[in-house]
């Protein structure tokens, strides 16, 4: 039998992490790393995208992290992406091969992907972003007939910022999927788009009624990304968010993730606009 | 269940007969204020009492607590799973609405395992409160200024006696073997039911509106920047107003190593939603940088979002933030000033 | 990190968070086995030049010591702030805000030119600290988790919120309510509220929260009847320099504007 | 063969508290220089006084020293009490006392295992000793932890007391946790025990030099708080007229001044206590002196550090006197006792583990308008080079090493306090 790590959780301690092993670990840049983790035997995560995990290093503490792996892929192991961002992101990322942490999760709603069948789709990740989108993305991609067009608008602060070059090179040569990069600020390598991620929106056609688009990246960036996709015309309900707070718990107790009634955590982090376009703290 | 008659020369016998059989807390008089504290005889309780620094959630949910033990690759939950019960004495009603809040809070979608243990192990016993604690609390309004489930065994001050009523079998258990209660009289019916009707005119309706109001005066509130930001101009974000408040949860998880490096707990500690990283993230973006939005939040949250997301108001009129603190900010001054900027159509002008 | 060499540096101080560092294997002897101390002159005679982490007390009070915390800074890889004077200036910046030539005549009379003295600042106004432990002293509990911290890989973290929380998580009765004033709404927690649990008022040793609403503590200070001046005393007891700073600041902006 | 030239220059002497740096010259057989020059930067903490609230004086002074800042605090609320006629209650008084042992503890406790021992036992400080003889280190530890909860539990921690204020406190230990501290107490005598059975072992240094001895003195105690002046030359001196006992002057080698009485400089601190009160010593630290070969009038410096360890027997049985009767009368809550007055001058003065201290406040309308503090360390220090250049002439045939290690050791046993004793002086008062 596969256990959820959930079930494990609600034996004994929601707030009780399975202890797993870091498996791979791979530098995708400077500040980002991808680790593999394998759960103990028997146990799967079951996610699906969008996503996340809570991830404890022991003695140092928890943070929510987003499975970068899609659930299609998935055998008992499962990945993500963690840039070093502060004490927890930084003792991780000294964390070897072998070494053990602390898992909780999945947690979240995640997407719908039920729901984005047959549709076109519009991905717009900025930064860090494409952590969770690449779940997304390569569900799809092993699924790719049942959905319409996919297109990709990816941007990062300079060359070497973007995430998963070799994937995003493997996405470019199909000729099913259209990918559009841009940095902040390119270098002498840099032959591509110059420009912040909606610089790449005006040379866009979408048939914007069969459009869903998802947008992941850092909090400044959703209200710009949003003008344009609604400029576009492409419906509220199909525009998606992933609405990343502070969290402590990843179970809708600890107060951090609250935007006004909602728990992100909870009823998140993923979003449609329409849920949340009268929530003054959504965006 | 009924309720039982106890004489007032009886009580402190009954007391000490629970304090030989339980952990027993209760209100203790501090340099002239009160603190929920261990009991170890009748004579260290102060039923009349006005109000305590923290409410008794504490018990329930305590200040910090240990979820659990890591050591190495193994990890192990800690769940306060007692035989020996807390029995919480003199709790009044407001701080009961309060538990009952909690209750369905961590009971919502995941239970919360180290609550729940805490709470069944914890027997409240309340009192009904005669008049004003405090001149903050404006219980009245709030509608918790007396109740009607919850409690284990709830005590009516009678002047000479006390009438319990008896609200769960841990409440009836409290009360087995005591001989000198006995069964209510027609009197004795009588005598509650007078205590109960005098105790009323005693508290004063404190709001100007009708508090079923509240969540849709402050949904048009949200917008009323010029009043959030006076707040925010004068608060000094110390989070004494969450920590006192006998609704809030918040919480911070903190870990604790020995030199191992490889063994310790990770420990839950309250947490306030007033203090500047509280919504910070990584990157640098706090989604409630200004004091006047985390001012907002806690009002909103208290009058609002408990309501939308549980059904229940999530202030329930203690007075306890507005007594600690220091520049004055009240949920009574807060929500009238509200109400009348309403009336007088300041929201609107800002929109 | 593999057993750091941690050295102990004093400047104008009064020891007394050294002391508490002495103090601290009273409970933690197992700190001795975790770090290598190669430097540490109240408690030992070895001189070691060795180190890989600094922690400095004291602030720095005359301009010939400045040449020292920079060779400090040179070796050590961490440079850690021990307890207010280093962090803030602490008490010894008090004389600050005097007259300085008036301070050493007071107290060395017509012989005040024999000893070099200049105004009191942490250790940061001479070299970039890493990492600081405040208090007056500092906490045993949080010199130990700091340790721990380094050994981790990571910098010593101090809490950002105020003292009134951690003071409220104690379940103290607030000395406002005990007819005194308190300077907990603007201070950095971390000390466990040591001061009001002992009935005490906070003196704010541990230095201001980042972004402190002192106007306010200010009112609240003269709502409980301290006078301007006494507010002031009241909240520069250690915060002097800190103080100082802010008024500057608003002077310049007021200059400008 | 003895040294006709030698240069003894010891940059900022260890285990000691504050910087000082011994320089010794010998040109030709003769002694050209013998100092103990104090570089520790100037404190001010009298002019810091100055303007400042009343009740704020012994939390500033505390920070004049993280070793006796129980001390420190009881001596600036003797004054302030004294400027302000307050009478603290018969209870103040017996807990300041309890505090006040546990600070002489902590304190010698310190001197004695972790800045003296090392040197008999050949080592350059405790660590290495924790691998050789934990058990010495443990039991260390473990009288040090006592000492320091005596402080804890009155006054909220020993370095910078908090619960100390004019005319009382501001917290009260309960009756557990006292008796909790008579317990450990009586466990620590075997502590106490073994400690003098440790110092019988070492060899103290030969040395005599005969000299003036100040301490405080009262005739039902062995005084460590208010009480007189009292000199083994003779003469004794109300507190208050304590500028005639110091006479502070400034030399230019040294931050901290130095003082002189009858003769050219005078030692306080415990050996100058034991030499003036020894016979009001509880019979159990009479006979720790007896069996560590201390009899008054003992006249070598380096018997300090036994006259300490004859303390710590004494404060640990007058600590439990002192709990016995705090728990038989139960400790109550009280607010302390209020100010008569906001205006005078009062002199306070105690002995601190290193000697004599004395504080003189002048406040008028309740805010501190001139201050005066005179440091044990600081009215050591001539007798200190005293010693020095009497004892160099008499090993100059030793190797260098060897000689810089006595002189090293002479200021140690001193346990001088060298930041404290860094303010100073001549105060006009106004
Ligand atoms: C749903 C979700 C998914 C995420 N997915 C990813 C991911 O896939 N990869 C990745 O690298 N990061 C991800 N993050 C961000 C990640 O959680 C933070 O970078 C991490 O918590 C920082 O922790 P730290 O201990 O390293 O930093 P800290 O030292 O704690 O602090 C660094 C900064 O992070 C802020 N911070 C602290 N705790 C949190 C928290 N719980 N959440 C957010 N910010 C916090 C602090 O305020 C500070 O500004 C995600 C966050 C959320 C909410
Ligand atoms: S918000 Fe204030 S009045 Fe309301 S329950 Fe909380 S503490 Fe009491
Ligand atoms: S005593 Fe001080 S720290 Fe404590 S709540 Fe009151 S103001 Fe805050
Ligand atoms: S309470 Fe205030 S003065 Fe006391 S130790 Fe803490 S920060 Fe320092």
């Amino acid at each position: 039998m596969t256990l959820l790590l959930h079930d494990k959780l609600e034996e004994q301690s929601i707030y009780l992490p399975t202890v797993a092993r870091i498996a791979a670990i791979r530098d995708l840049t400077a500040m980002e790393k991808l680790y593999t983790i394998q759960l103990p035997d028997g146990y799967s995560l079951n996610n699906r995208p969008g996503q996340f995990v809570e991830v404890a290093v022991f003695g140092v503490g928890e943070a929510p992290i987003s499975i970068s792996s899609s659930p299609s892929r998935s055998n008992g192991s499962f990945e993500m992406c963690v840039r070093r961002a502060g004490d927890l992101t930084g003792v991780l990322h000294q964390k070897k091969v072998g070494d053990t942490i602390g898992i909780r999760g999945p947690f979240g709603r995640g997407f719908p992907i039920e729901r984005f069948r047959g549709k076109d789709l519009l991905f717009a990740p900025g930064g860090l972003g494409i952590a969770p989108l690449r779940s997304l993305i390569n569900e799809i991609r092993d699924d790719r007939c049942n959905y319409g067009r996919v297109t990709i608008l990816s941007g990062a602060r300079t060359p070497g910022d973007l995430l998963y070059k070799d994937e995003l090179a493997e996405w470019d040569a199909r000729d099913d999927v259209d990918l559009r990069l841009t940095v902040d600020h390119g270098d002498d390598t840099w032959k591509g788009n110059v420009g912040v991620i909606t610089t790449l929106f005006p040379d866009l056609q979408v048939y914007a009624r069969n459009t869903i688009a998802v947008v992941i990246g850092p909090p400044v960036m959703y209200r710009y990304v949003l003008m344009e996709l609604l400029g576009k015309g492409i419906p509220e309900g199909n525009i998606w968010f992933s609405l990343e707070r502070r969290m402590k718990c990843g179970v809708g107790k600890c107060g951090h993730c609250q935007m006004e009634n909602i728990y992100s955590c909870q009823s998140g982090p993923a979003f449609p606009y329409s849920e949340i376009k009268h929530i003054e703290e959504a965006i | 269940m009924g309720f039982r008659i106890m004489s007032k020369t009886a009580f402190p016998d009954w007391v000490d007969g629970l304090c030989r059989r339980y952990r027993v807390v209760g209100p203790k008089p501090v340099h002239g204020q009160y603190v929920f504290d261990d009991i170890e005889s009748a004579e260290e309780l102060d039923l009349g009492y006005s109000q305590t620094v923290l409410p008794p959630k504490k018990y329930i949910l305590p200040p910090r607590e240990t979820i659990f033990r890591f050591d190495g690759a193994s990890v192990e939950a800690v769940v306060a799973n007692s035989d020996r019960w807390t029995v919480a004495l003199g709790v009044h009603t407001c701080d009961m609405h309060a538990i009952h809040l909690l209750d369905r809070v961590h009971e919502h979608g995941y239970q919360d395992q180290h609550y729940q243990a805490r709470r069944e192990n914890t027997v409240l016993v309340s009192i009904e409160c005669l008049k004003p604690c405090t001149p903050f609390s404006f219980c009245k309004d709030m509608g918790t200024l007396s109740i009607t489930e919850g409690y284990d065994l709830h005590l009516t001050d009678l002047g000479e006696d006390y009438a319990m009523d008896i609200g769960s079998e841990k409440g009836e258990a409290l009360l087995e073997g005591f001989a000198f209660i006995h069964e209510p009289t027609d009197e004795d019916y009588r005598r509650v039911n007078q205590v109960m009707t005098e105790k009323w005119p005693n508290f004063a309706y404190r709001l100007e509106f009708d508090t079923t109001e509240l969540p849709s005066l402050l949904t048009v509130s949200m917008k009323d920047d010029a009043y959030w930001d006076e707040l925010g101009e004068r608060c000094l974000a110390c989070g004494m107003c969450t920590n006192v408040c006998p609704t809030c949860y918040c919480f911070n998880m903190v870990d604790e190593v020995d030199f191992s490096l490889e063994a310790g707990d990770r420990i839950r500690q309250w947490d306030s939603c007033q203090i500047d990283e509280f919504a910070l993230v990584a990157g640098g973006h706090n989604f409630r940088g200004p004091r006047s939005a985390r001012q907002r939040h806690r009002f909103l949250r208290k009058g609002k979002y408990q309501w939308e997301a549980y059904g229940l108001i999530g202030c329930v009129g203690c007075g306890r933030c507005a007594q600690a603190c220091l520049v004055h900010i009240t949920p009574v001054d807060t929500f009238n000033a509200l109400y009348h900027r309403h009336r007088q159509g300041h929201v609107e002008e800002v929109r | 990190m593999s057993k750091p060499k941690v050295a102990f540096f004093e400047f104008t101080s009064c020891e007394g968070c050294q002391l508490t560092v002495v103090d601290s294997l009273q409970t933690n002897v197992e700190l001795l086995d975790a770090i290598e101390i190669v430097q540490f002159r109240e408690a030992m005679s070895e001189k070691g030049q060795d180190y890989q982490i600094a922690f400095i007390e004291g602030s720095c009070t005359r301009p010939s010591d400045e040449a020292v915390i920079k060779r400090i800074r040179e070796q050590a890889d961490i440079v850690v702030a021990l307890g207010s004077c280093a962090d803030l200036g602490g008490i010894n910046a008090i004389r600050n805000y005097q007259d300085l030539d008036d301070v050493r005549h007071y107290v060395y009379g017509d012989k005040a030119d024999w000893y070099e003295t200049y105004p009191a600042r942490p250790i940061s106004a001479v070299v970039p600290v890493d990492a600081a432990i405040p208090g007056c002293p500092i906490d045993r509990n949080e010199f130990i988790a700091a340790v721990k911290e380094v050994l981790q890989g990571r910098m010593p973290q101090i809490p950002d919120y105020p003292l009134c929380i951690e003071c409220k998580l104690k379940g103290n009765v607030c000395v406002y309510l005990r007819g005194k004033t308190c300077l907990g709404p603007i201070t950095r927690a971390g000390c466990d509220a040591i001061c009001p649990t002992y009935g005490d008022s906070c003196e704010g040793c541990r230095g201001m929260v980042s972004s402190p609403n002192f106007e306010y503590m200010r009112i609240v200070l003269e709502e409980h009847g301290l006078d301007f001046e006494e507010a002031r005393a009241k909240m520069t007891m250690f915060l002097n320099y800190q103080m100082m700073e802010l008024e500057q600041e608003a002077a310049n902006d007021n200059a400008k504007a | 063969m003895t040294m006709q030239k030698l240069k003894v220059d010891v940059h900022h002497v260890t285990r000691v508290e504050g910087h000082g740096n011994i320089v010794v010259d010998v040109e030709n057989g003769e002694l050209k220089q013998c100092e103990l020059q104090i570089v520790e930067t100037p404190r001010f903490f009298e002019a810091m006084l100055r303007g400042r609230h009343y009740m704020d004086s012994s939390h500033i002074t505390s920070r004049i020293c993280g070793i006796c800042a129980v001390g420190h605090a009881t001596t600036s609320l003797r004054a302030t009490e004294k400027a302000l006629g307050v009478t603290p209650s018969e209870q103040t008084v017996l807990l300041r006392k309890l505090n006040f042992h546990g600070e002489i503890l902590d304190s010698h406790i310190l001197h004695v295992y972790m800045l003296v021992a090392p040197d008999f036992l050949g080592v350059g400080s405790v660590i290495p000793l924790a691998q050789s003889a934990p058990d010495v280190v443990l039991r260390a530890l473990r009288m040090k932890k006592l000492s320091g909860d005596i402080c804890a539990t009155l006054s909220g921690r020993h370095t910078h007391p908090i619960a100390m204020t004019v005319g009382g406190f501001t917290h009260y230990p309960t009756n557990d946790q006292l008796y909790q501290l008579r317990e450990r107490l009586d466990a620590v005598r075997a502590d106490v025990e073994a400690t003098v059975a440790l110092i019988q072992t070492l060899r103290v240094p030969d040395f005599e030099r005969d000299t003036e001895y100040i301490a405080l003195h009262k005739e039902d105690e062995y005084c460590f708080i208010d009480g007189e002046i009292a000199s083994t030359d003779g003469g004794t001196w109300p507190v208050e007229r304590y500028r005639e006992v110091t006479n502070e002057t400034m030399v230019p080698h040294s931050s901290a001044k130095h003082t002189a009485n009858q003769r050219q400089s005078y030692m306080v601190g415990a050996l100058a206590r034991f030499n003036v009160n020894h016979d009001k010593l509880h019979p159990k630290a009479q006979a720790a002196a007896t069996a560590l070969g201390l009899k008054a009038k003992c006249t070598n410096s380096y018997m300090n550090s036994v006259a300490q360890v004859v303390e710590i027997a004494h404060c640990i049985e007058e600590s439990i006197e002192i709990l016995d009767t705090l728990l038989e009368r139960g400790v109550e809550p009280e607010e302390p006792a209020p100010a008569t007055r906001l205006s005078g001058e009062g002199v306070g003065s105690c002995e601190v583990p290193r000697g004599i201290l004395f504080h003189n406040y002048v406040i008028e309308e309740g805010v501190v308008v001139g201050a005066n503090c005179v440091i044990p360390t600081g009215q050591n220090l001539a007798n200190i080079e005293a010693d020095m250049r009497s004892l160099v002439p008499s090993i100059l045939d030793q190797p260098q090493e060897d000689i810089t290690k006595a002189l090293e050791m002479l200021v140690r046993a001193y346990d001088p306090c060298i930041s404290c004793s860094a303010h100073m002086l001549d105060v006009e008062f106004v």
